[in-house]
């Protein structure tokens, strides 16, 4: 394949560190290449996704040592590890953790990651927005955090923090006041990222990447990245009208003033159902990657396993008051809110089944992967199932608010999501980083979760039936809750050990790298396009832009049915694989804007806070970096590139829209 | 109908369109794409606000409601004001678009003052509904509507940001025909803005809070 | 790399000794024995309608769908497995799907959530308030025909229970009120404790003064939060005499966790005793100590607390988020203090001194509170009482009201 | 591009087109004229007359219909710019379903949450 040599940036595999002098900025413009200064500044969105998928998994562990404290707390009866009031923070930060910190993150990293990949594009739509996203993310994940050390405390209102007990009468410390401008601060950058990524899968397709071949992985992200961008609007309305309560003495929340409580309620779940099918879609989309892999079957129905994902998306949005079933919002609701839930569970078991379709008749090869994403089938039809005990409302009545739903919504996400994507985690390793994670210390990663899991969350189901409120900092002896809790919080000591043994995993595996064989391009004998590309992939992903003809295009690469419909090699690895050795592809330019523009938010949320000064000069240093942003030029001007007049349609894969950014005054074709 | 005939058009969006020749699978511009996508975002944003006044709306505790100072003919001006600036800023684009950089920053320059003079009416409605007793913290009511009309005032006064960010360009020569893709994708956005207000006009202030 | 056959071993031996695990483990702890807030022990005909109508038959659906599908799993696993792929011609059939089949269970599942459906519109109407039964009650030597409602008030961190015996008070009116702030005055105002006739289907009008709670009896029905602004219908009933557990369920703050009530079902006659006792202004003290302890209450309780024929004239409200705390009236008659969460008196009928004593000495120390100077109060603050003025209290307060039946201090001690 | 012109793209331009971005822009044969959006914003300008008239209850009472008719009227001018100043009558469907499923998105859930709180009775 013809690749034009005249491009200015060489951003091959091994290239060197070029810092060109900028006049319009502060910075340098920096030029890719290695070393921590490049993560800074860097556009590509493998290495954002890295970035995302670091931290997320750095919350992870802190959203755990959170949960630790809980189940510590809970152990015995008239536990007294914690006092109340700090109680109340860790459960509440855990929640919030988990759930902003840990779980969107990480999806966000598959999202970034796999998506240019998979749809054969050389990066996302808005390079630059995508680092905004991140930074904007870790900035507004290490604002909320802060709060811990100079806003009093953490926030203490639960995860979905209700009015009236948000207000600064019932929780005076900060807490609340970073719940409330942290989470808009991170819907910013969810926002930011799901705009991006929604034009990246229509408009940035290969050739021949029609929606309808597009892999459920990408598919299940764009769902998600749907559900975000209609999502976030809702619950930043919601946090706005907390804010202005809180800090600006509005009457939103104040029911002497004759607000009602219930309008928080009804925003934050608008937004809140549709988030836990964030949570679970990207996690839907691995298992659909994986379990085809090791079958050695493509993926039983595809058309349904897509249009389930949209239905369950949509449907996602009309079943929010399932969560204010005992609000007292009047039985003609509650009766109507109850019928819209139930019958999510129909698309939802169609992609169970269709997964257990997939396995008949296959050829499963347990790797570690695979038994996380049975494990993830398996624990998540509990966690569903239970959720269908809750959307019959009258029964829910017995159920709301106690340990049944904390073991119902641990089995969805954990048993489900984080399943699921650690399922990803081993399937994709070696792609992202160019050696396996250890097979034998994942699987003893996979049982001690497997079994801790369930010994933590199983339990819940009986403590919750037997009456335990969820939420209590302590419970009286007496009421039968010992037993069950010690167990839960044995089994909480057994993930941390396989959290533990994850981490061993990861050291290990790099340390041995050196001396076992590489993966290769295709270890798993995969079926997307990431797999026909080295492993690292190279910064410009792909040296020729596939032309896609179907579904599974590297696999059809290379196999193929013989007319008695038996499988035959058509094409070996070798052969078939691209070598990633392009030099020359043109790549958009790292900027340290994005960052510039993240570091200004938090100061803003801080100012408004404590001292309105510090918001105008946080909004200052926004405002400027925005600037400079759109001054900058997507290319740097340095790196002449003129060559596009010397386009010649043989070479022009080279310069594919890869490099359009979100500046009109890029002079890309 | 099968699966490839429901999302066959997104796909194949490019054939009508000879003037949208970029190098993209639909055929369509990334910017003008994620204009629109945001677009559809922001309409929840508004629907959430505008949803908590009209739940609010009676809820004075009391005390003055914001429906109970309205000044329809004073807002019927403004909101009139602001629905011209959408045929300026259409025509700015029209101008960019052939060529006219001179007429196309004029345009600009118009629909960009034209929102100013909203925005002035609107700091005068605000200033005036306090003195009437009507304040940010009076009353669900009244936080509702600041907020509601505070999110649309800072919608528009951005939207001038950008318009005079064109205009400077423009000044500098920069704003070229080939930047009218630019000049559409700030212009969506204001027009978003406008039918907001329309919106909003006839919800908030016309039909009458009983 | 991985052998398939003995992990599906170990798989097997750990489902078996997991699952004899649970089994032996809540055999052991009789599971429902001793739960006092067991979801799975209804004692009135309204919770049992709703477990049997409502809970069980889903339960049932999801366990048998949970069979099947862990079956099917068990055994694709089971007999799909495979240690390695060697060589290319190992590939399976590809099947890319099957229309009839995924139109199939599509249709079995839909048939099936219509089922759950069917379900939840038949148990529905249990839980919700509809009746309007009446049942005769004597207060001030007269008879009135009351309808059973209880207006049911959540405070950080107490329930409060207001009885209106009279047709002066207008329920309906009550409800669309909605300020749970400015209630008109009750027959009966009580705390921690609601006591209601058995037999009868008693309707509750739910509200807060301050956060959202939510009440919950599980053996008598399920929850219902209390959101401030809000009356919201509810019902309860009882079969037989007794001392139904709860727990404020909806996070309310610091002590959530230490809200809790009980329920106390009397025979109708039964309870038009305590009506007629509870009903009375508080009862003057004899004895010196006590005399020392009305002292006390009016010197410093009295800012908070209402205590009937004591302070009702100057009593304006409590120093308090919610601007209320426990009405002390018949603080005697009730087996539970602070948020139902202590004893008043032991097992053996004697006043429970430690926990009386410790809550006046620093009821922060048991509740965690929230007593900022020159914020709203939330939760009993420490008054700073001296060992005499904590004696001459409890003399005081152990008088207020008749001692409650044997049998209710008895099923008052969990532990 | 030459990479996008391929069988599944039959529609996609030839690769000169791309190149030659700006001589396209220029025709906006597809765009109405001015003239038009001006008459357009006549229309606009008569709509608003005639919604602001019905405040004045004492010229004419429009009873019963008057919220109908004022939805009705605002919907017309929704419309109108959306579609000729927002060009979405003349653009790719696709944006203007993007937008729709925001617009019809927030219409279903909001009047939903109205509806809940009872705002309609
Ligand atoms: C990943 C996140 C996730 C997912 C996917 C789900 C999925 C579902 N959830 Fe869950 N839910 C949460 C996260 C999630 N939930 C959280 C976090 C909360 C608590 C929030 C809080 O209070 O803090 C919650 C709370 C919650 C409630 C409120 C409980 C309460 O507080 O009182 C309800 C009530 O209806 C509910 C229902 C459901 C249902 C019906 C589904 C369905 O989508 C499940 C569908 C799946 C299946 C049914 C299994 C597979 C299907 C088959 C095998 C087919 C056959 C089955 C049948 C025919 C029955 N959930
Ligand atoms: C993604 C979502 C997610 C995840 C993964 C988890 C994971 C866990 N959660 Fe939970 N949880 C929530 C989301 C999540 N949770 C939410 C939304 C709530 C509701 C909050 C609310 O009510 O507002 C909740 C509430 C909640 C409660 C109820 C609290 C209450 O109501 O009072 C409990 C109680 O046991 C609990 C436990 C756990 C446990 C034991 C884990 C475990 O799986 C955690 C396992 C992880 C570890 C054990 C970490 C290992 C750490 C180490 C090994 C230390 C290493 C340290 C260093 C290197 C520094 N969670
Ligand atoms: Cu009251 Cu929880
Ligand atoms: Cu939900």
């Amino acid at each position: 394949m013809a690749i034009t040599e005249k491009t200015p940036l060489e951003l091959g595999p091994g290239d060197s560190v070029r810092y060109a002098e900028r006049p319009l900025g502060v910075f340098t413009r920096p030029q890719g290449g290695r070393g921590w200064r490049d993560w800074l500044s860097t556009v590509d969105h493998k290495r954002i996704g890295i970035l995302y998928g670091a931290s997320a998994l750095f919350f992870f562990l802190v959203g755990g040592v959170e949960a630790l404290l809980i189940r510590l707390q809970l152990a015995a009866p008239e536990g007294s590890v914690l006092s109340a009031d700090v109680y109340n923070q860790v459960y509440t930060m855990h929640g919030v953790t988990m759930v902003f910190l840990f779980i969107m993150p990480l999806a966000a990293a598959f999202a970034n990651y796999f998506i240019p990949l998979q749809i054969g594009a050389r990066d996302v739509a808005f390079p630059r927005l995508n680092a905004l996203s991140f930074w904007i993310w870790l900035s507004g994940a290490i604002f909320l955090n802060t709060s811990w050390i100079v806003g009093g405390g953490g926030a203490d209102c639960g995860w979905f923090c209700y009015s009236t007990n948000s207000g600064v009468a019932f929780s005076p410390s900060h807490g609340v006041d970073f719940y409330a401008i942290g989470l808009q601060i991170l819907g910013i950058a969810s926002l930011v990222s799901s705009v991006n990524l929604i034009v990246t899968c229509l408009n940035m397709r290969a050739p021949g990447m029609t929606l309808m071949r597009m892999p459920v992985l990408t598919w299940m992200l764009l769902i998600t990245q749907f559900l975000l961008l209609f999502a976030l609007p809702v619950i930043t309305v919601a946090l706005f009208l907390l804010m202005f309560d809180r800090l600006f003495d509005a009457q939103f929340f104040n029911p002497d003033a004759g607000a009602d409580p219930l309008l928080w309620q009804h925003l934050f779940w608008i937004f809140g159902h549709p988030e836990v099918y964030i949570i679970i879609l990207p996690a839907f989309g691995v298992v659909s990657e994986v379990i085809p892999t090791f079958s050695r079957k493509p993926l039983f129905g595809y058309e349904f396993m897509v249009f389930s994902g949209i239905a369950i998306g949509f449907m996602g949005w009309g079943v929010w008051a399932h969560h204010m079933f005992v609000s007292g919002m009047g039985p003609i609701s509650v009766a109507a809110f109850s019928l819209s839930t139930m019958f999510i569970a129909v698309p939802t078991g169609v992609k169970v089944l269709n997964w257990l379709a997939t396995m008949w008749g296959g050829k499963l090869k347990f790797t570690v992967a695979m038994k996380f994403a049975v494990a993830t089938v398996a624990m998540f039809t509990i966690g569903g199932l239970s959720g269908v005990t809750h959307s019959v409302a009258p029964a829910d009545t017995q159920q709301t608010d106690t340990y049944y739903i904390v073991a119902h919504f641990h089995y969805v996400i954990f048993g489900g999501g984080v399943l699921g994507l650690f399922a990803g985690i081993y399937f994709w390793w070696p792609k992202i980083f160019g050696h396996f994670l250890n097979e034998r210390i994942g699987n003893w990663h996979f049982w001690t979760i497997l079994v801790g899991f369930n010994l933590t969350f199983g339990p819940m189901h009986i403590l919750g039936l037997q009456g335990m409120s969820r939420r209590i900092d302590t419970y009286a002896r007496g009421y039968g809750f010992e037993f069950w809790n010690m167990a839960a919080t044995i089994g909480t000591l057994i993930i941390a050990a396989g959290v533990l043994l994850f981490i061993w995993n990861v050291a290990k595996s790099k340390r041995d790298a050196p001396h076992l064989p590489p993966p290769g391009p295709d270890p798993w004998d995969g079926r997307t396009l990431e797999w026909s590309i080295p492993s690292p992939v190279p910064a410009h992903n792909f040296d020729t832009v596939p032309q896609v003809h179907g579904r599974d295009e590297w696999w059809h690469t290379k196999y193929a049915e013989n007319d008695e419909g038996k499988v035959v090699r058509v094409a070996t690895v070798e052969e078939a694989a691209q070598t990633g050795e392009a030099t020359g592809v043109h790549l958009p330019s790292p900027s340290f804007w994005p960052l510039a523009v993240a570091v200004g938010l938090p100061l803003i949320g801080y100012g408004l806070i404590f001292n309105l000064w510090l918001a105008l000069i946080g909004a200052l240093l926004t405002i400027a970096s925005l600037y400079s942003w759109a001054l900058e030029p997507v290319d740097d001007p340095d790196a002449a590139h003129d060559q596009h007049e010397d386009h010649s349609d043989d070479e022009a894969e080279a310069t594919d829209p890869v490099a359009a950014d979100d500046s009109t005054e890029s002079d890309q074709p | 109908m099968s699966a490839e005939a429901v999302t066959a058009d997104l796909d194949h969006t490019a054939d009508d369109h000879g003037h949208e020749e970029h190098a993209t699978t639909t055929g369509l511009s990334h910017t003008k794409l994620a204009m629109w996508v945001f677009l559809g975002s922001e309409c929840l944003l508004f629907g959430g606000l505008i949803s908590t006044y009209l739940l609010y709306k009676t809820r004075g505790n009391g005390r003055t409601l914001p429906t109970d100072v309205f000044d329809i003919p004073f807002t019927s001006v403004s909101s009139f004001v602001l629905l011209m600036s959408s045929l300026t800023m259409v025509l700015a684009l029209s101008a960019v678009t052939r060529g006219e950089a001179e007429a196309g920053r004029t345009w600009l320059l118009a629909t960009a003052l034209l929102g100013g003079v909203f925005i002035g009416g609107q700091v005068y409605e605000f200033t005036a509904f306090v003195r009437e007793g009507v304040a940010f913290t009076t009353n669900p009511a009244s936080s509702a509507f600041f907020t509601l009309t505070g999110f649309h005032g800072v919608h528009v006064s951005l939207g001038i940001v950008m318009l005079m960010s064109l205009f400077v360009a423009s000044l500098k020569g920069k704003l070229t025909q080939r930047n009218a893709e630019t000049v559409e994708i700030v212009g969506l956005y204001w027009h978003f803005v406008d039918i907001v207000w329309i919106f909003i006009f006839t919800v908030i202030y016309l039909i009458p809070a009983d | 790399m991985v052998s398939t056959v003995a992990e599906m071993r170990t798989l097997t031996r750990r489902l078996i000794s997991w699952t004899l695990v649970l089994m032996g483990a809540s055999a052991a702890t009789g599971c429902a024995s001793d739960a006092e807030l067991d979801t799975f022990a209804p004692q009135g005909p309204i919770a049992r309608e709703l477990h049997s109508r409502g809970v069980l038959p889903v339960f049932w659906i999801a366990a048998a769908v949970f069979v099947g599908i862990t079956i099917a799993m068990v055994w694709l696993i089971w007999k799909n497995r495979v240690k390695t792929y060697d060589g290319d011609d190992e590939w399976p059939a590809q099947t890319h799907g099957h229309v009839p089949l995924e139109v199939g269970w599509t249709v079995g599942f839909l048939v099936t959530m219509i089922a759950v459906a069917g379900i939840m519109l038949w148990s529905l109407p249990t839980v919700d308030a509809t009746e309007t039964n009446t049942m005769a009650v004597t207060i001030d030597d007269r008879s009135v025909m009351w309808e059973p409602t209880v207006v049911v008030v959540g405070n950080q961190w107490w329930w409060e229970f207001r009885y209106y015996f009279s047709d002066q008070v207008d329920l309906a009116a009550l409800r669309a009120h909605g300020d749970a702030k400015t209630l008109p005055p009750a027959d009966i105002v009580t705390s921690g404790q609601m006591t209601i006739p058995t037999g009868e289907e008693v309707e509750l009008i739910i509200t807060s003064r301050d956060v959202i709670h939510s009440f919950w009896i599980p053996a008598l029905n399920g929850k219902r939060d209390a959101v401030p602004n809000r009356f919201s219908p509810w019902k309860i009933e009882a079969s037989d005499p007794g001392v139904y557990f709860g727990q404020c369920t909806e996070f309310c703050g610091l002590s959530h966790s230490r809200m809790r009530m009980q329920t106390v079902a009397l025979s109708p006659a039964d309870f038009q005793a305590w009506v007629d006792s509870t009903s009375t202004d508080a009862m003057e003290p004899t004895d010196p100590e006590a005399l020392a302890g009305l002292e006390v209450f009016s010197g410093i309780c009295t800012s908070c607390h209402l205590i009937e024929g004591v302070n009702d004239d100057v009593y304006e409200g409590a120093d308090q988020a919610s601007g209320a705390a426990p009405n002390l009236t018949h603080f005697a008659s009730r087996s539970t203090f602070a948020g139902g969460i202590f004893n008043t008196y032991n097992a053996d009928g004697s006043l429970n001194r430690t926990d009386l004593e410790a809550w006046l000495r620093d009821p922060g120390a048991l509740k965690e509170n929230y007593t900022v100077p020159g914020e709203q109060f939330r939760g009993m603050p420490d008054l700073d009482l001296s060992e005499q003025q904590i004696d001459d209290l409890l003399a005081y307060l152990s008088g207020l009201g008749a001692k409650p039946a044997g049998w209710m201090i008895e099923a008052t001690q969990v532990e | 591009m030459s990479d996008t012109a391929t069988s599944e793209h039959p529609e996609h331009s030839e690769p000169e087109a791309a190149e030659h971005h700006d001589e396209h822009h220029g025709e906006g044969h597809a765009h109405p004229s001015d003239w038009a959006y001006v008459k357009i914003a006549v229309v606009l300008a008569a709509i608003t007359a005639l919604e602001v008239f019905t405040y004045f209850e004492s010229v004419v009472d429009w009873g019963v219909a008057l919220v109908p008719s004022l939805i009705f009227m605002m919907v017309v001018k929704f419309y109108l710019v959306a579609t000729w100043f927002m060009h979405l009558r003349f653009d790719s469907k696709l944006f203007g379903r993007m937008f729709t499923a925001g617009l019809v998105l927030a219409a279903g859930v909001y009047l939903v949450t109205l509806t809940v709180f009872e705002f309609w009775v």
